[in-house]
C-alpha cells in the first residue's frame, strides 16, 4: 500500500506492505535508524516516536494508521542550528550509557515537556514509565528532563521579559 | 499499614579475571599538532570506558580530554582487549592505556630535552606543554615538540603497550593463593516501606557508598552505581525466569518479566569513597558490576526491619513477603481476625 | 582535537532548499539529512588540561542523543539477507531428522543451515561443551536446531516454522538438588551432571565451632535472572573476495570472539574481521559468540551478507543468564560478635552449559565468606548441569548472589546477640593489610570507611522515629 | 506478521459493511495495542484488518440526555484529558492512568479494552461499578446491553462476528457517583493487574448509609466479577470501616481466582479484601470532597 505522511516537518511516502508497522517504515524504507526495536511487543519503548505529538510505540503501530500524520523522530528533534534543550541536558548529565534507550526516552520526554513546563519528579516518572533502561537506574535521566526543562521556562521567561 | 525499614550491607568485589591471564593492549599515537589518537581493542558497552580511557590518556599526555581521539572495537585495527567483562577496564585496559601514553611521551621528553637543554627525567607533560619540573616558564608547545620528533629526528611518539594484573594460582586443595590483583569494596543502605497488608515494598532511597580506587570520572562512577542498583532492585524484588514443568521458560517476555520501571526506582545517594589503589592507573580500581552486589542484600535487611521476616529466597515479592508475615502473626498468636478467616 | 570536534568546528552550513524547490514527494530511499552538532567540545585554549577526575562529558553523548549511535541492526549492506534460527522448544531429546524441504522450497529463502555443516560445532570459554547449532541432541529448550537464511527477516521467520524436526524425548533434570543424585538424567552424557568444584579450606572450622559462643545456620537461594540489555544480540557476517570473513557484531570482547569464530569455522584468525560499534548494553551477556558462525555459513552458502538480530524471546532462551544458587552458611561467633568460623555450601545452577560458570563458581567460592576477617573457614562450591538456559557471566559473577547470602545471615546473627547491623560490620570487616579469604594480603582497604560514609550520609545512628 | 490487507473505516456504517462482506476474516484494529501484539505471535494471519481509529462516530466524548457517552474508540490519553470524565467519572481516568504507560493510552482505546476482554482489563471494572451500558451495532440494528452482560469469557464478548461495540455510556445516576479504582500489579510502571477492584456508593440520608453500593472485581474471575454478596451485605447499612472490611473479606470469599505463574488464588484473595476495603474508604473520601 502506498503511504504518504509527514517526518520531521518533510512529507514522504512509500509503498510499503499492509503489515508493515511504523517502525519498519521508518527503519527499514525511510532509512531512520534512530527509533530502536527492543522488543517488538510494546514492552520497551525503544521505538517510541511522536505521531501528532504524541508518544506511541512504533511497533505497535501500522504504518496505514499513520497515514498523513505527522510523525517526529530523533533525527527530526534538533533544530539546524541547536540541540534541543533535552539533548543538552542528556549530554550533559551523561544521563544516557549504552543510548539505546535513548532516543525512545527522549522523545517521551519532550511529549511530556511540550504539555507540562514544569514537571515535578513523579510527573516525569510517569512519563518515562514506558521506557525501560537497563543501564542508568533513570536519575540522570530524571535530572536531564528537569535541566531542560528548566531551560525552557528560563528561555520562555526571557522571551517574555 | 505501611512500615519503614532500613538495611544495610557491605561487600568486597575483585578486578578482573580469577587467577587467569586477563592482558589488555593499547596504542596512543600523538600527532604532529599535540592531539592523540588512542587505539583499544575494548568495545564501549555503555560504561563509558572509553571516555575514561581517552581521560587517561590525555593526564598521562599533560592534554585535554577532548584532544584524545579513541579508536576502538577492530580486530583488524586495534590490539588484543581482554574486553569488557570483570570490571577490568579501566583497571586493566586504563593500566595499558597509560604505559602506552608514557612510552609516547618518554619521545617527546626526548625531543624536548636537547631543544631546553635538560635531561629526559627533568621534564614533565602539563598543560599542553613539554616543560621542566619546576620551573614552568621553561617550556614547549607540545605539538611542537611531536612535531620536532617526527619531522626532524623521525621518531613519531608512538607508545605501545600491554597490562596483565598480577596473580597467583590458587592451592586446588586449600584455595589459598592470589586470585586477584586488587578488590573494590562497598556499602549500601535501603530505606523501605512495607505494606504489611499486601506484601508490597516501597523503597524509599538508597545510599551508596563505593570505593573505586580514583574515580577517573565521578558522573561515569555516579552512572554505574545508580544502574547497578536499579538491577540489584530487580534482583530482589521482581525478576525471575520462571520454567514450566517441560524445562521451557513461562515468562520470556518483557511483560511478565518484571524489570523496574522508572516508577519503581527510588532515589539515590552516592557517596565515592576516598581511595588511591598504588597498582592502578593514577589510583583507579573499577566500578562496574559491584554496583549491583550488595543492593538486594541491604533491601532484604531492610524489610526484616520493617517486618520481621526473613526471605531467604530471591526474588522477595510481594507474595512471599505477605505470606512470611501471615506465618509470623500465626506463629505468634496474634493472628487477626482477617486471616483467620480465610486461611 | 578529536575527529568530531573537527566536524563540530567546520560547522557545517547546510541550507535547507526551499519549499519550491522540493518534490511534493520525495522517493522513499532518499536517507533523511542528517543532524550536525552545534559547539565544540573542546576546551579552550588555556584552560586547565587535568583529565584524570573531572566530570568530562562522554565521548558518545552527541551521536547518542542526536540518534546518530549506530548499532548493528542500524548497519545493512548491499544484497544482505535475514537470518532466523529454530529452537528446539524440547529440553532434553535426541534429534532423530531435520526435515528442511518445505523451507528450502519457499520464494525467498536462500539458505538453511543444520548442525552438521558446523566444521567445529562446539564452543564455551571454559569447557567447549555448548553446540551453535544441535546436531545430534538437545540440551534446554533454547537450543538451536536449524538457521534459515531469507530475503526478507518476514520470509525466513516463517521458513523455520516449516522445518520439521522429529525429536527423541529423552528424560530431563531441572532441580540442581535432584540432578546431583547419582541416579539422575544426565545432561551431558556420559559424563555426571556435577561438573565444577573448588574448594577453600583455612584453619580450622570444626574446632572453632565449638569453641563459639554461639553458631548460626541460615539457607538462602536465588533465581535465575537475565541481563537485559535493551539491544538484542545482533551480528552480520560477510565474506570478501580473498575469502576473508567479516563480522559486524554486539560482541563485548571482540579480540576472543574472533578466536572462537574462527577455532568453529576452522579459519586462519587473521582471516576473521570482528567489528563492534557501541554496544547496546551488555552485562555480561555479550561476552561469548552465539550465532556468528552460524551467519557466516549461511553467507557463505549464498554469497552475501546475512544479518541475525536475536528476538527478545530469544534473548531469553538463547542467551547466558545469572545462575542460580543454593546457599548454606553455618557461623560460629563470640558473644561481641567477632566472627571465629565459616563453613559455606555452594550449589550453582549452571543450566545446559559451562559457559562463564567456572569463573562464577570460584568468585562465589572467594566471595561468599564477605569482607571479613574469618581465620577459620571452609567453603565447598559445585557447579551443576541442568536441562534449563544456560547461565553465564552476569554482572557481579556469583556476587550478588552470596552477598545477600552473608549479609542477610550476619543481620540474623547480629539480632540474636543484640548488636546494632553496622557496629558487628565494624567489628569484622577488612582493614588494610587483612588476609582475604584465599590467604591473600589485601591493600586499599575501603570498606571500614565505606560503612562509616554510607552510615553518616543516610543517617544511620539519628534516632529512628 | 504474515500479510494481510488493510481497510480504512471511516465511521461504523464503513466498518460494518466491510464485516458484512468479510466476516470473521476482518478484525478491527482501534488502537491496535492488543491487536498487533496478537498478530505478530499468529500462527495465521486476517484476511482484512479495518482500521477503526478515526472512525468519527467512534471517537466522540459527549454529554447526552442518556449520561456520559464515550466512542468505543476514544483513547486512554483521550479520556484523562477529557474535563467531562475527569469531572464526572474520575475513577474511569484512574482506571485509564492505570493501563500500560503513555504510548500504550496514545493508542489503545477503552472500546479495544473491553473488547479485547481479557479477565486482568482494567476498563472493565470501573465501568462496571458505574453501571455502564454498551451500544453495539450490527448490520440490522442496534443494541444496547448492560457492560457486565458484555463481557462473556477470557477473550469472549457478546459481540456477533457481524457486530461492532460503538460506544460505552455511564448512565447519568452514575455520573458523579463516588467511586474509586484500585489495582495490585508486580511494579509500579506498566503493571498488569493481579487483581483489581472498584467500588461506588452513594451516601444514603440522614444517617449516613451505604446506597446502591457496587463492587466490581478484575483479574479473580474469567471476566470481570460483581462482588454481589458483599454489595448486599452493604445495601443500607451505616458507612463504617469495620463495615468496608466485612465487605472486603465477603468478595474475597466470592472471589473465583486462579493459580498462576504471576500469583497463588490465594494472594489474590488476600489482595482483594485489601483493596475493595481500600477503594470504598477512598470513595468515601471522594464523597467527603464532593
Amino acid at each position: 500500500m502506498d503511504i504518504s505522511l509527514i517526518v520531521n516537518g518533510e512529507t514522504r511516502s512509500a509503498s510499503v506492505p499492509a503489515e508493515t508497522t511504523l517502525l519498519g517504515l521508518l527503519r527499514d524504507h525511510l532509512q531512520l535508524t534512530g527509533a530502536k526495536l527492543g522488543c517488538d511487543v510494546g514492552d520497551c519503548g525503544a521505538c517510541t516516536v511522536l505521531v501528532d505529538g504524541k508518544p506511541v510505540n512504533a511497533c505497535l503501530m501500522l504504518a496505514g494508521q499513520a497515514q498523513g500524520r505527522e510523525v517526529l523522530t530523533i533525527e527530526g528533534l534538533a533544530d539546524a542550528g541547536a540541540l534541543h534543550p533535552l539533548q543538552k541536558a542528556f549530554e550533559e548529565n551523561a544521563a544516557l550509557q549504552c543510548g539505546f534507550c535513548g532516543p525512545g526516552i527522549i522523545l517521551a520526554a519532550k511529549a511530556l515537556l511540550d504539555r507540562t513546563g514544569d514537571p515535578t519528579d513523579g510527573e516525569i516518572r510517569d512519563a518515562l514509565s514506558g521506557n525501560l533502561c537497563r543501564c542508568t537506574g533513570f536519575t540522570k535521566i530524571v535530572q536531564a528532563v528537569r535541566d531542560a526543562a528548566r531551560t525552557q521556562r528560563d528561555a520562555a521567561a526571557k522571551r517574555a521579559a | 499499614m505501611k512500615r519503614r525499614g532500613r538495611g544495610i550491607a557491605c561487600m568486597w568485589y575483585p578486578i578482573g579475571f580469577t587467577v587467569s591471564a586477563n592482558p589488555s593492549a593499547a596504542m596512543v599515537k600523538v600527532n604532529e599538532d599535540g592531539t592523540a589518537t588512542l587505539v583499544t581493542g575494548t568495545v564501549e558497552t555503555g560504561q563509558g570506558s572509553l571516555t575514561v580511557l581517552g581521560q587517561i590518556a590525555a593526564e598521562a599526555l599533560g592534554i585535554a580530554t577532548d584532544d584524545v581521539h579513541v579508536v576502538s572495537a577492530d580486530t583488524d585495527a586495534t590490539p588484543m582487549d581482554s574486553g569488557a567483562i570483570a570490571s577490568r577496564t579501566t583497571y586493566v585496559t586504563g593500566n595499558a592505556v597509560k604505559l602506552a601514553a608514557e612510552q609516547a611521551r618518554r619521545i617527546l621528553f626526548d625531543a624536548a630535552a636537547a631543544v631546553l637543554g635538560v635531561t629526559s627525567d627533568q621534564l614533565e607533560a602539563r598543560d599542553r606543554s613539554i616543560q621542566v619540573k619546576d620551573y614552568p616558564q621553561r617550556k614547549l608547545p607540545i605539538g611542537d615538540v611531536a612535531n620536532h620528533a617526527l619531522t626532524v629526528m623521525g621518531r613519531p611518539a608512538i607508545g605501545c603497550a600491554s597490562y596483565n594484573p598480577q596473580t597467583a594460582a590458587l592451592d586446588p586443595d586449600t584455595g589459598q593463593g592470589k586470585p586477584f590483583s586488587t578488590y573494590v569494596y562497598a556499602t549500601q543502605i535501603a530505606e523501605v516501606d512495607v505494606d504489611d497488608e499486601t506484601g508490597q515494598v516501597d523503597i524509599i532511597r538508597i545510599v551508596a557508598a563505593h570505593d573505586c580506587g580514583t574515580p577517573i570520572n565521578p558522573m561515569l562512577v555516579e552512572g554505574q552505581v545508580e544502574g547497578g542498583i536499579s538491577m540489584g532492585i530487580g534482583f530482589a524484588l521482581q525478576e525471575q525466569i520462571l520454567f514450566d514443568g517441560a524445562g521451557r521458560q513461562v515468562n520470556p517476555n518483557l511483560t511478565n518479566y518484571i524489570l523496574p520501571t522508572s516508577l519503581d526506582m527510588p532515589e539515590i545517594e552516592i557517596d565515592i569513597v576516598e581511595s588511591y589503589d598504588p597498582t592502578g592507573p593514577f589510583g583507579a580500581k573499577g566500578v562496574g558490576e559491584p554496583t549491583s552486589v550488595p543492593t538486594a542484600a541491604a533491601i532484604l535487611n531492610a524489610i526484616h526491619d520493617a517486618v520481621g521476616v526473613r526471605i531467604t529466597s530471591l526474588p522477595a515479592t510481594s507474595e512471599k513477603i505477605l505470606a512470611a508475615i501471615k506465618m509470623k502473626r500465626a506463629a505468634s498468636g496474634s493472628l487477626p481476625a482477617f486471616y483467620r478467616r480465610l486461611g | 582535537m578529536s575527529q568530531d570536534t573537527k566536524i563540530a568546528e567546520a560547522k557545517i552550513a547546510v541550507q535547507p532548499p526551499s519549499e519550491a524547490e522540493l518534490p511534493a514527494h520525495r522517493p522513499a530511499a532518499l536517507p533523511a539529512p542528517p543532524s550536525f552538532p552545534i559547539e565544540a567540545l573542546v576546551p579552550r585554549a588555556g584552560e586547565q588540561t587535568q583529565a584524570v577526575g573531572q566530570r568530562v562529558k562522554r565521548s558518545d553523548a552527541r551521536a547518542h542523543v542526536l540518534g546518530q549511535t549506530r548499532y548493528i541492526d542500524d548497519l545493512s549492506f548491499p544484497g544482505m539477507l535475514h537470518a532466523k534460527i529454530k529452537r528446539a522448544g524440547i529440553a532434553a531429546a535426541r534429534i532423530v531428522r531435520v526435515d528442511t524441504r518445505e523451507a528450502e522450497s519457499m520464494p525467498g529463502v536462500m539458505a538453511v543451515l543444520t548442525g552438521r555443516e558446523i566444521p567445529v560445532n562446539a564452543f564455551g570459554p571454559t569447557l567447549q561443551d555448548q553446540p551453535l547449532l544441535a546436531s545430534d541432541r538437545v540440551f534446554h529448550a533454547g537450543d538451536g536446531v536449524a538457521a534459515v537464511a531469507a530475503v526478507t527477516e518476514q520470509i525466513a521467520a516463517e521458513a523455520i516454522e516449516r522445518i520439521r524436526v522429529d525429536y527423541e524425548p529423552l528424560p530431563a533434570v531441572f532441580d540442581p538438588l535432584e540432578a546431583m543424585r547419582d541416579d539422575a538424567p544426565r545432561v551431558h552424557p556420559p559424563g555426571g551432571n556435577i561438573f565444577m568444584r573448588k574448594t577453600i579450606r583455612k584453619g580450622d572450622a570444626e574446632t572453632a565451632f565449638a569453641r563459639a559462643y554461639r553458631v548460626f545456620e541460615g539457607r538462602f537461594s536465588t533465581q535465575m535472572v537475565e541481563h537485559v540489555a535493551l539491544e538484542p544480540h545482533a551480528s552480520i557476517a560477510s565474506w570478501d573476495a580473498n575469502s576473508r570473513l567479516t563480522v559486524h557484531s554486539t560482541l563485548g570482547r571482540i579480540s576472543l570472539g574472533r578466536a572462537d569464530i574462527a577455532r568453529t569455522l576452522q579459519l586462519p584468525i587473521n582471516r576473521v574481521r570482528v567489528v563492534a560499534t557501541i554496544v547496546g548494553g551488555n552485562f555480561g551477556g555479550k561476552n561469548e559468540i552465539s550465532q556468528e558462525p552460524v551467519l557466516a555459513l549461511l553467507a557463505r552458502k549464498t554469497g552475501r551478507p546475512v544479518k541475525g538480530v536475536f528476538t527478545r524471546a530469544e534473548e531469553f532462551t538463547a542467551t547466558t543468564t545469572r545462575h542460580p544458587f543454593i546457599m548454606e552458611y553455618k557461623t560460629g561467633v563470640t558473644a561481641q560478635g567477632r566472627i571465629l568460623a565459616r563453613k559455606v555450601r555452594l550449589i550453582m545452577d549452571g543450566g545446559a552449559y559451562c559457559s562463564w560458570g567456572e569463573t562464577t563458581l570460584w568468585k562465589a567460592c572467594i566471595l561468599c565468606s564477605g569482607p571479613y576477617n574469618i581465620d577459620n573457614l571452609h567453603v565447598e562450591a559445585i557447579a551443576v548441569y541442568t536441562n534449563k538456559t544456560m547461565a553465564g557471566a552476569m554482572r557481579g559473577f556469583g556476587a550478588p548472589q552470596v552477598c545477600f547470602a552473608y549479609e542477610s545471615h550476619m543481620d540474623d546473627i547480629a539480632a540474636a546477640l543484640g548488636i546494632d547491623p553496622l557496629e558487628i560490620r565494624l567489628l569484622n570487616v577488612f582493614e588494610e593489610g587483612s588476609k582475604s579469604s584465599t590467604g591473600q594480603v589485601l591493600h586499599s582497604v575501603a570498606v571500614k570507611d565505606s560503612l562509616r560514609r554510607a552510615a553518616a550520609r543516610f543517617g544511620w545512628k539519628e534516632d529512628r522515629p | 506478521m504474515k500479510p494481510f490487507d488493510f481497510i480504512v473505516a471511516h465511521d461504523s456504517d464503513e466498518a460494518l459493511a466491510v464485516l458484512a462482506r468479510i466476516g470473521a476474516g476482518a478484525r478491527l484494529l482501534a488502537g491496535g495495542t492488543d491487536l498487533l501484539v496478537e498478530l505478530k505471535a499468529a500462527a495465521r494471519a486476517p484476511a482484512v484488518v479495518v482500521d477503526i481509529s478515526r472512525a468519527s462516530d467512534l471517537t466522540r466524548i459527549a454529554m447526552t440526555e442518556e449520561g456520559l457517552v464515550i466512542g468505543a474508540a476514544v483513547t486512554h490519553g483521550e479520556i484523562l484529558d477529557s474535563p467531562l470524565i475527569r469531572r464526572w467519572a474520575p475513577a474511569v481516568a484512574d482506571a485509564c492512568h492505570s493501563i500500560g504507560a503513555v504510548q500504550t493510552r496514545s493508542l489503545g482505546t477503552l472500546g479495544g479494552n473491553l473488547v479485547t476482554c481479557v479477565p486482568s482489563m482494567d476498563g472493565g471494572p470501573v465501568l462496571v461499578a458505574l453501571d455502564a451500558l454498551v451500544t453495539i451495532a450490527g448490520a440490522a440494528a442496534r443494541r444496547r446491553i448492560a457492560l457486565e452482560e458484555f463481557f462473556v469469557a477470557p477473550r469472549r464478548t457478546a459481540l456477533r462476528p457481524d457486530e461492532l461495540l460503538l460506544e460505552i455510556v455511564i448512565p447519568k445516576k452514575s455520573l458523579g457517583k463516588p467511586a474509586d479504582f484500585q489495582k495490585f500489579g508486580l511494579r509500579k510502571g506498566q503493571a498488569l493487574a493481579l487483581v483489581n477492584v472498584a467500588a461506588s456508593f452513594r451516601v444514603g440520608e440522614p444517617r449516613a448509609t451505604f446506597v446502591e453500593p457496587r463492587i466490581a472485581l478484575g483479574a479473580v474471575a474469567p471476566t470481570v466479577m460483581r462482588a454481589a454478596q458483599a454489595e448486599a451485605f452493604l445495601e443500607g447499612r451505616t458507612i463504617s470501616l469495620e463495615a468496608m472490611r466485612e465487605a472486603g473479606r465477603i468478595a474475597a470469599a466470592e472471589a473465583r481466582p486462579i493459580t498462576d505463574f504471576r500469583a497463588s488464588a490465594e494472594y489474590r484473595r488476600d489482595l482483594i479484601a485489601v483493596l475493595t476495603r481500600r477503594a470504598l474508604e477512598n470513595a468515601r473520601a471522594r464523597a467527603q470532597e464532593a
